[in-house]
């Protein structure tokens, strides 16, 4: 049972790690603000959302899942804030978007 | 192996991130490195066993100072943009600043370095760093231990926590001159009459309820965070310093929003809640001598108590001169409708 | 257990080394401030995968505060810092 | 010694830093009075310690109740002493200036400035944290606890400097903080460095720990150079000028008359007695080589000034120069406690005359509306108190009997002279034939008879009277040298050539 939580456990790991390689690649890679934005909102979701889900199946207590929990729910509020005054800012800061040709 | 290839990286990372940040020109960009820089510190922190100040430098460093000098960066493109036309030099400058500038209102550092003030800076620099690292690698086993002391100690001291410990009790008076630093910045500044220098103005119109979402949803996490700190600092990382620096977050997120009006409301209310930590601090400090015969020599049977109100006034006191800091302006006694109509007028 | 997670805590930082070349470029303010943005979540991670692996419970209190305040430099940065230059570049 | 008898120790720290918080929540109209009384219970409690000093020798004091390594410790000889006596002479003379200063709703150049109450609020917060941090340095016994003095007396320092509201006052003062953060950083490495070597804080400790090595050489050059930054040794000394004359009067005062020495009496505090004298006799040499050149390079540019504060600052550069000169002459041989004593009397006198000029300066200043040195004629006669004292304080700088300087500049001579380093010596005396040009270039104008019809000037007939005091008391000090060299002998790291010369 043990094996079993630790193997999920890596594996959402790993699956967390992967999800943060692919927002910084976007972040690289992308063309404007907006759609870096959108990289980087996977990164922050999903990637620590993983993280966070196989850090829990190893947590001791059930205190120390909940703390872990609620930094998640912390970084997905203030996140999702953060991306949505970046984009209006820019928008309002005449960043034109990017469109394909 | 793996530890210390993560070392290698930080330890590579950060003197990277430092030589950016100091020669970058673009402000902008210099900020946002050093708020990259104040993350990594805080990791480094992590792994150098020491959570204490990992939890300072993540509040402090990473979060705060950041919002500080982009708040300074917005005040120094708003002055730019008036008069810059004393003289052909500065003109000169002006133009050379918007070559340089890879967008509109990015602000840019004018200062030039001629190549023999860089080497001349260089030089002696390289030499302190050599120096240094000689210095420690040539550390010998330190005769005395203090650390096995305070440890040693611990018991009498009144807390679990060995930071707390030598804080608040052993080298409190180091504190206490510390937390006086504090009120003293925000007077040094308050002297600078920088009433009328605010940070740019706001680039959303819209966006702002969503803003207010967040931080009505930040205001009780964060004093229940700052309260867990405070209480956690007895007997695990935590304290007065990091408890005070999540509220002042908070309170730089209240003015931020403008869910509470910058010059907080009432100006001798401010004054009394910026100084009442130091005062605590000082009238306990100066109490106890009656009793011991000592300055800040506790008595045995009340430290534990002792500590914990000190601490409460000091979470108090930090979390106001954090917010009074970035809010700038002194307090003024003729307050509101005037104070607004005023920052709407320089505005406009 | 603690060396994938030091491994993966080592993969996430060399992730921040790449990042940095987005807020070296930029090219505009706004994209170098979400690049902080995701810094401070990559820390936020960091700091968790360290305290499991280190059994350092204390960091998951840093990683808490990291994650509670890292939407306080965005907000300055939106609110203080970055101009609107179409509104006030013709002033006075 | 009873319970109170210790805790008198504690008194010239608690008590200013109570009154910059009971300051702060004041309004301006109670600010001096509370500021008044401050000054006279330090003075009260400074001559006790003074008093229990010259009884009892030496005090230890431990705050908290924890013993040396673990805790900090304060500790009270005759040199702590002798500085806390020339801070609490300097700052109350300085305080009774201020309240008539900020009274008035004048600025220095004579503009009626809007919010000088605000102003005044903040110098008296500002001063007494600053006035406390002095206290506290002269009397801790602890490197790290040193370091945090030093944090408060350059942040509440750079605050005066900054309280005038012209713009040249503003960037100065930012360049002083600058300035005094980098040499407190300096001085931060080095304690780290110490402390990583030898493990402790306590500069007993340290001092009986000391080995020559390599951290122990990085730390000693750490310390000196910022403390030497800090001072304004000679060729750093760059800030000093702007600073100084850019500055309110009062903050001048406290600036040249006191910050500057501070700096320098921790310097020699860990010289002598931590660092064992420097390591060796190479780098006291260096120091001692640049106070020479400062001595002339000061005094030479001081001469060629038109203003009369900057004038002042320049001399002030020069004077420096002086107390640097004790570490190429301060040895464990017969001469070294006259050169180390004469150094330090330089500074006692300095300070006074200083704070005296840079305050007969400001009243000259604010009735006249400049400070342009060739526009003065006259000025001798509608303010001659003023212009006595500035002649008072000059005739210290020259060195002359029977002033302090002159004290200073003998003990330091014959100790040159004794170590046959005599072109020391014909340093020291070139500098007071210098000091003599330079005072001159202000009183020369000053005293000349010119025919004005009455004109309604300010009146600042405080301003004089503290100046012409101060100057007057620095004028007569050589008198006091008796008592004051009794009391320096008292914990000084030259005992044992005091046992073996004459004293």
């Amino acid at each position: 049972m043990a094996s079993v939580l630790g193997w999920a456990s890596a594996a959402l790991v790993l699956v967390g790690a992967f999800f943060f390689l692919a927002g910084t690649v976007g972040l690289l890679r992308f063309p404007d603000v907006y759609n870096r934005l959108h990289a980087l909102t996977k990164a922050d979701n999903v990637g620590l959302g993983f993280v966070v889900l196989g850090l829990i199946l190893q947590a001791g207590s059930l205190l120390s899942a909940f703390k872990i929990l609620l930094i998640w729910l912390l970084v997905l509020a203030s996140g999702a804030t953060a991306a949505h005054l970046v984009a209006t800012a820019a928008l309002r800061g005449g960043i034109k978007p990017w469109k394909h040709r | 192996m793996l530890s210390l290839f993560f070392d290698a990286v930080l330890a590579l990372a950060l003197p990277l991130l430092a030589w950016r940040v100091l020669t970058t020109r673009d402000l902008y960009r210099a900020v946002i490195l050093f708020i990259a820089f104040g993350l990594l510190v805080a990791l480094s922190w992590a792994r150098l066993d020491a959570p204490d100040i990992a939890l300072a430098e993540a509040a402090i460093g990473a979060g705060l100072t950041g919002a500080l000098f982009l708040n300074t960066v917005g005040g120094l493109v708003g002055r730019k943009r008036s008069p810059s036309r004393e003289s052909d030099e500065s003109r000169e400058v002006a133009e050379r600043r918007e070559a340089i500038q890879s967008s509109p209102g990015e602000p840019v550092d004018e200062v030039m370095r001629p190549w023999w003030v860089r080497l001349a800076l260089t030089v002696p620099i390289l030499a302190l760093g050599l120096a240094l690292g000689w210095a420690v690698v040539s550390f010998p086993e330190p005769a005395i231990d203090l650390a096995q002391q305070a440890s040693d100690n611990l018991e009498a001291s009144g807390v679990d926590h060995g930071v707390t410990a030598v804080l608040l009790n052993f080298r409190s008076y180091d504190t206490l001159l510390e937390i006086g630093v504090l009120l003293l910045a925000v007077v040094a500044v308050w002297s600078l009459d920088l009433g009328r220098v605010r940070g740019g103005q706001a680039a959303l119109s819209k966006g702002l309820p969503v803003l207010h979402g967040l931080v009505r949803l930040l205001t009780p996490i964060m004093i229940i965070v700052g309260g867990y700190l405070l209480w956690a600092g007895a007997k695990q990382p935590g304290g007065a310093f990091q408890a005070g620096a999540v509220l002042g977050a908070l309170g730089v997120l209240l003015v931020l929003s403008g869910l509470v009006r910058p010059p907080l409301s009432d100006g001798s209310g401010l004054r009394i809640g910026l100084a009442v930590g130091f005062a605590v601090f000082l009238g306990i400090g100066t109490a106890v001598m009656l009793a011991t015969g000592e300055l800040l020599n506790y008595p045995p049977a009340s430290t534990y108590g002792l500590i914990i109100i000190i601490e409460l006034f000091l979470t108090v006191s930090i979390a106001l001169t954090l917010a009074a800091l970035f809010v700038t302006a002194p307090p003024r006694k003729e307050q509101g409708s005037k104070e607004h109509s005023e920052e709407k007028g320089e505005e406009s | 257990m603690p060396e994938l997670y030091l491994g993966v805590a080592t993969f996430l930082l060399l992730n921040i080394m790449v990042g940095l070349i987005r807020i070296l470029r930029g090219p505009t303010p706004p994209d170098r401030m979400l690049t902080a943005q995701l810094f401070g979540t990559t820390g936020v991670a960091i700091l968790l995968l360290l305290a499991s692996a280190l059994s350092l419970p204390a960091l998951t209190d840093v990683a808490l505060v990291l994650a509670l305040l890292g939407a306080v430099a965005t907000v300055a940065f939106v609110l203080r810092a970055w101009h609107k230059p179409d509104l006030d570049g013709e002033e006075e | 010694m009873g319970l109170i008898g210790s805790n008198w120790l504690v008194v010239p720290i608690v008590l200013p830093l109570a009154t910059a918080t009971l300051a702060m929540l004041v309004g301006r109209r109670s600010a001096p009075y509370l500021g008044l009384l401050t000054a006279s219970g330090i003075l009260l409690s400074v001559a006790a310690i003074g008093l229990t000093v010259l009884e009892e020798g030496t005090i230890r004091y431990q705050l908290g109740g924890w013993e040396a390594p673990l805790g900090i410790n304060l500790y009270a000889d005759g040199l702590a002493v002798f500085m806390l006596l020339m801070t609490a002479i300097v700052g109350a003379a300085v305080s009774a200036y201020a309240v008539g200063y900020f009274t008035s709703r004048q600025d220095e150049s004579g503009r009626v400035a809007g919010d000088s109450g605000d102003r005044s609020g903040s110098f008296w917060v500002l001063w007494m944290f600053l006035w406390a941090s002095l206290n506290g340095l002269f009397l801790s016994a602890d490197a790290f606890n040193l370091y945090v003095t030093l944090e408060i007396m350059g942040l509440s320092a750079a605050g005066l400097v900054t309280l005038e509201r012209r713009q040249s006052a503003l960037s100065s003062g930012m360049r002083y903080l600058f300035v005094t953060l980098l040499g407190s950083l300096a001085y931060l490495m080095g304690v780290a460095l110490l402390y990583g070597a030898l493990g402790a804080l306590d500069l007993a400790t340290l001092g009986e720990l000391m080995y020559p090595g390599a951290a122990t050489w990085s730390a000693l050059a750490l310390i000196t150079l910022g403390m030497a930054l800090k001072t304004g040794l000679f060729p750093l000394h760059f800030w000093m000028p702007a600073a100084y004359s850019n500055a309110i009067s009062p903050a001048s005062a406290l600036l040249a008359g006191l910050v500057g020495k501070a700096s320098f009496y921790l310097l020699l505090r860990l010289w002598f007695d931590v660092f064992d004298g420097g390591l060796g006799p190479g780098p006291g040499q260096v120091l001692g080589l640049l106070g020479a050149a400062a001595i002339v390079w000061g005094a030479v540019m001081a001469v060629r000034q038109r203003r009369l504060k900057r004038l002042l600052a320049y001399s002030s550069v020069s004077q420096i120069g002086y107390l640097f000169v004790l570490f190429s002459l301060a040895t464990t041989a017969s001469w070294g406690f006259d050169a180390w004593s004469g150094g330090v009397y330089h500074a006692f006198s300095h300070a006074c005359a200083k704070a005296a000029m840079f305050m007969s300066a400001g009243a000259i200043v604010r009735s006249v509306g400049h400070d342009d040195l060739d526009r003065m004629q006259g000025v001798g006669q509608q303010m001659p108190l003023a212009v006595a004292g500035f002649a008072l304080g000059g005739v210290t700088l020259m060195g002359l009997p029977p002033t302090g300087g002159f004290t200073a500049k003998w003990l330091l001579v014959s100790a040159s002279l004794e170590s046959g380093q005599w072109w020391i010596a014909v340093v020291l005396l070139a500098g007071g034939v210098l000091a003599a040009l330079y005072v001159l270039r202000f009183l020369n104008p000053a005293l000349i008879q010119v025919k004005v019809g009455p004109v309604a000037r300010p009146a600042t007939q405080n301003l004089e009277v503290t100046a012409f005091v101060l100057a007057f008391g620095s004028f007569f000090l050589a008198l006091l040298s008796a008592p004051l060299l009794a009391l320096l002998r008292i914990g000084t790291p030259f005992a044992s050539v005091l046992l073996v010369g004459t004293p």
